[in-house]
């Protein structure tokens, strides 16, 4: 991947436990892909399987039965963001748990949104730099 | 089908609990883990030893279990030990903020003498 | 994957030719879950990198700069489909390379079909049981 | 980046070029197959040999290079020899009817004496 050019991977899985290994190792291809070492890939690893988890666990009914990734990367950074078709959450520091805290640990940056057509989303970023 | 987890069980000098996992243990798996631990707790063991050796992958789905697990032996005076970690684990340990809540033991032999005794 | 229940996967790449090993990245995976042997995974891996590498190759212009793959799953067959946006083609003796040889020679059977929206689209399936 | 085709190249014994290859040969590694082999022909090589040990991907992408440089040597009465391929490579040119085409060698030595010949 030229360092210059930004590009985004889109992957659709049911929102179902089994699929979301395939979504990790998704993640490690273009984690690796773009050349972090072997512990941050590992790192990104967790934070989208703990995002695609919550998603399994915690989204009973959704517009659609299945969990949206998409990958944005560019020279600075790999973006994932986990859109789940539920009803959406907010993070306060009350509810949050060890999935969240790990994603925040495994990250440079979470961010959760909402919208009616996609649902929840989290948003993870890590930067290229290793900062 | 390759099962993304293996799991051997076995007891070991009457109330010692060992579970040697391989693979990956994330939200699809955990319920096996938890199952095969409550096999074994129902044969009589006290203190459950989890060794991780082959494992390569593991999320919260995983502490969660093992968290469950703790408290329930720990009840009844028994414990989970952690063996053979690798250094992944250890810092997946470590962020949930729970290497110092399970005994934790580089290799089986030392682990099963010191939980046995 | 439970054998009774069908489920679909996709990813969307750039059409680009750095993306096609993420693609059969996400084969691999995919296929090893369903349990297909170590030589049929590579199999697998081979004709869909031939069909994303065609699209690559040959797609000059489409709709838009992306190759789709679907991945649809149930107990008797894995199938991919492979949406390249473009103008599309056909198989006849004459035109067939080495690439869609080796597509027919990996899989059980290589369909190739065309629409407005989704371009040229080889579609590649393999049987669960091995035959 | 953890490069997908890794490639080393050396000269043997004056008109020998030798390619040792590892990882992934597509379309995005196999310009720098062609290129390598081309320093090797530049460099004097009448011959080549393209050691697949370490490769383990290929598709027709590596295999119209590879026949596109047999066809350039062969006119000077050269070859391309192939070395050490895995049971996936060999199958690979078998389905594509290049196994007769490309003579093949178990390992690097026995090739290197027959091809230096
Ligand atoms: N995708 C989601 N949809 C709805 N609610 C969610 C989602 N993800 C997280 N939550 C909410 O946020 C809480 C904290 O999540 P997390 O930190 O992962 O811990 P846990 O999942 O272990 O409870 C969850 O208990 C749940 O109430
Ligand atoms: N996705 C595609 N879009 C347009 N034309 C295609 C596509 N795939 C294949 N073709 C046509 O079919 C021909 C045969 O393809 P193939 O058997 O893969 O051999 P090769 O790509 O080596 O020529 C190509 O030369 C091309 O003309």
């Amino acid at each position: 991947m030229s360092a210059a050019t930004a590009a985004s991977v889109e992957l659709r899985i049911p929102r179902r436990a089994e699929f979301v290994r395939i979504a990790r190792w998704m993640t490690t291809g273009v984690a690796a892909q773009l050349g972090f070492t072997m512990d941050i890939v590992k790192d990104i690893e967790v934070a989208l399987g703990e995002a695609c988890t919550n998603a399994v666990e915690h989204v009973k009914q959704g517009r659609k039965n299945e969990i949206l990734v998409r990958f944005t990367m560019d020279d600075r950074c790999l973006a994932i963001e986990v859109f789940d078709y539920g009803p959406g959450f907010s993070i306060d520091g009350d509810c949050e748990g060890l999935g969240l805290m790990l994603m925040r640990l495994c990250m440079d940056k979470v961010e959760v949104a909402c919208d009616a057509e996609t649902g929840g989303c989290v948003r993870l970023v890590k930067y290229r730099d290793g900062s | 089908m390759e099962s993304p987890l293996k799991i051997e069980s076995r007891m070991e000098g009457g109330n010692v609990g060992v579970l040697s996992l391989a693979g990956e243990i994330d939200i699809a798996t955990k319920d096996r883990v938890r199952e095969a631990a409550e096999g074994l707790i129902a044969e009589g063991a006290r203190n459950l030893l989890v060794d991780l050796a082959g494992v390569e992958y593991m999320d919260s789905s995983g502490l969660g279990v093992l968290k469950g697990l703790r408290s329930h032996l720990v009840e009844s005076g028994g414990q989970v030990g952690i063996v053979s970690p690798r250094t992944f684990i250890k810092k997946l340990f470590e962020r949930a903020g729970l290497d110092q809540v399970f005994p934790m033991y580089e290799e089986l032999g030392a682990a099963l003498e010191e939980v046995g005794k």
